[in-house]
């Protein structure tokens, strides 16, 4: 490497070029950074606090605003839109594997009953599990079946469709579908098909 | 040219330089399958692949398939159909057109195959530019810190759709994993209710309810329960018709006792 | 309260205001929004869709970019910066070839049948790759094809979209070329196709 080489490889960036910087590395950065952090990641020569300065004075007004938070910054929503946000108070949780079993079930066989769920499954499925995804809105009661007792059924809804992105439960892919797509064990072998048919559980 | 391929591809197993026979010296684990071969083998030929010749194409491919067996490789069904195929479109190419036959002729097989390569070094090289392209957590980056909610209060419960594909192949390879005996009906016959309810019936001193007769083994599951007791009333109701038993019932829908009917 | 004030509550909030509420929604989601998303979240009466149009125009050229990801809107960092940010990185993991063409296959095809992806590569798909593709949210099911036996589709997801940095599947790079070259319509069956390796295939 040349000297000259050298040089321009310590050339600082343009003051607009490390406003830039600046501004992706706060953005990106999972906390606060410092202005040590800053030049660390900065190129060499580069000067932070002024390009802080200048991206701080950007945002004033702006929706969100360059923070200081110690001895470090952060980008933060504006206090005024803070009820903005509000409604994003949602805590994330996955179904449990009961309920994400059932669910399937209702979606591959509806109009399908409890009962016929508990054979299924081979174990009983609790109240609470089809009440949750009755409440998520995933699964509704359909007709009763013609059959002593008269039991209800259960169906899938829209909502649900919505939510896996399926256009219609006839796009669910078949027992064949998904031992292509590797998701079913392949020693499943040739007893596993549901006794519906293979492919066409709606049709 | 071998020098466009991704990095891991066998680039240079078919060195352009050396003769055929050396060139038959690769691994043919390295090729995806027939058509791959054939595409490295067009790329050899050093032209457009609008003009590769299909003849020595196919020429090249038959002697590469011979000389894995004269190696004793073991190749898979897929590559000698390729080479049948190969081989039937050689002889159509070489020999004039029959017309009568009907069939597609040589031309317009070699067409096809030239189109199909031509297709899949396409998505190559598409599949090069996508892999290219600048990429979320590489070269450009989402929010570090999202703001975090201050309060949780509601629950969203979140299940993606392979959650739900892999749990359905999941109760599906369950079952099928079950020992074929242990597929019976979840039946509890009449006839065995009947036979356990008789034998039981002479050691009852008092009323006792129905539901002490069920057996253990059968109350397991809601459906295994239901059907014991279904069998066990039916049994009871057999036993008063016989004049063996007595029932009681002291409401709708109160439980059923049973006693030896005295006599 | 006044009834000025009751009247000033149900007026949609100025452009310039409307302007700031989006710019704060986009940077404290992580996840692109859509423009009914953004509506949800704002006044009634707002228009997200000028907001967000005149607030791209204020981030052209800085260290973050809006940018437009299928029907969704959400902040990214400049590409031409994320050298600063490459050093935590966690190491992608690589994609095989196998699945770099399938997922290639499906971005330029779609929606394509396992059967077609196999047509173009010659080759059995093997278990695992779609499975993979499906679990990185880049490919998820379409429509099951209206053609003997519905075989399933597959199509890509707006989380590909946002990973390489695609506004829709249209602006999939050298698309055009492969469209005008021919090389996407689909392949007319005929007696006289090349085979295609099935040794993996059930039916």
């Amino acid at each position: 490497m040349s000297d000259g080489d050298l040089d321009r490889l310590f050339d600082a960036p343009e003051p607009a070029e490390q406003e830039r910087m600046v501004e992706a590395l706060l953005f990106a950065a999972a906390e606060p950074m410092t202005l040590r952090m800053l030049a660390e990641r900065m190129p060499a020569g580069s000067d932070p606090k002024a390009a802080l300065e200048r991206l701080a004075a950007r945002y004033v007004g702006r929706g969100v605003e360059l923070r200081r938070i110690g001895e470090a910054w952060a980008f933060r929503t504006a206090p005024d839109l803070g009820f903005l946000m509000r409604r994003d108070l949602v805590e994330h949780r996955k179904l449990s594997r009961a309920a994400i079993e059932t669910l399937a079930i209702v979606a591959y066989h509806q109009p399908v009953t409890r009962a016929e769920i508990e054979e299924i499954r081979g174990v009983a499925v609790s109240k609470g599990t089809l009440d949750l995804l009755i409440s998520l809105d995933w699964v509704r009661l359909g007709r009763r079946r013609q059959s002593p007792g008269r039991p209800v059924t259960y169906v899938t809804t829209d909502a649900f469709l919505d939510h896996f992105g399926l256009e219609s439960a006839r796009d669910l892919p078949g027992l064949r579908d998904l031992r292509e797509a590797g998701l079913l064990a392949d020693h499943a072998g040739g007893g596993a098909e549901p006794p519906r048919g293979d492919d066409d559980l709606f049709g | 040219m071998a020098d466009d391929f991704a990095p891991g591809f066998p680039s240079g197993a078919v060195a352009p330089e050396s003769d055929d026979a050396e060139a038959l010296r690769l691994d043919i684990e390295g090729f995806e399958g027939p058509l791959d071969l054939l595409l490295t083998l067009a790329r050899s030929q050093k032209v457009d692949l609008r003009r590769v010749s299909i003849l020595q194409l196919a020429e090249q491919y038959l002697r590469f398939v011979a000389e894995a067996r004269r190696l004793r490789i073991e190749l898979a069904a897929d590559w000698l159909v390729m080479a049948a195929w190969l081989a039937f479109l050689k002889s159509r190419l070489l020999l004039p057109a029959a017309p009568a036959d009907g069939g597609p002729s040589g031309a317009e097989m070699a067409e096809r195959l030239a189109r199909q390569l031509e297709r899949l070094e396409a998505v190559r090289r598409a599949a090069e530019r996508l892999m290219a392209r600048d990429r979320l957590g590489r070269d450009f980056f989402a929010r570090g810190e999202p703001e975090a909610p201050e309060d949780a209060r509601s629950t969203a419960w979140g299940a993606t759709l392979a959650d739900l594909l892999k749990a359905y192949a999941g109760v599906r390879t369950r079952e099928a994993y079950q020992p074929l005996h242990m597929r019976r009906a979840p039946v509890y016959t009449l006839e065995m209710a009947f036979e356990r309810l008789r034998a039981a019936l002479p050691g009852v001193r008092d009323w006792a309810t129905l539901a002490l007769f069920l057996p253990h083994e059968w109350i397991d599951t809601p459906q295994r329960r239901r059907s014991a007791i279904a069998s066990t009333f039916v049994a009871a109701l057999e036993l008063a018709r016989r004049g063996e038993a007595e029932l009681r019932q002291e409401a709708p829908f109160a439980p059923l006792h049973l006693r030896p009917r005295t006599p």
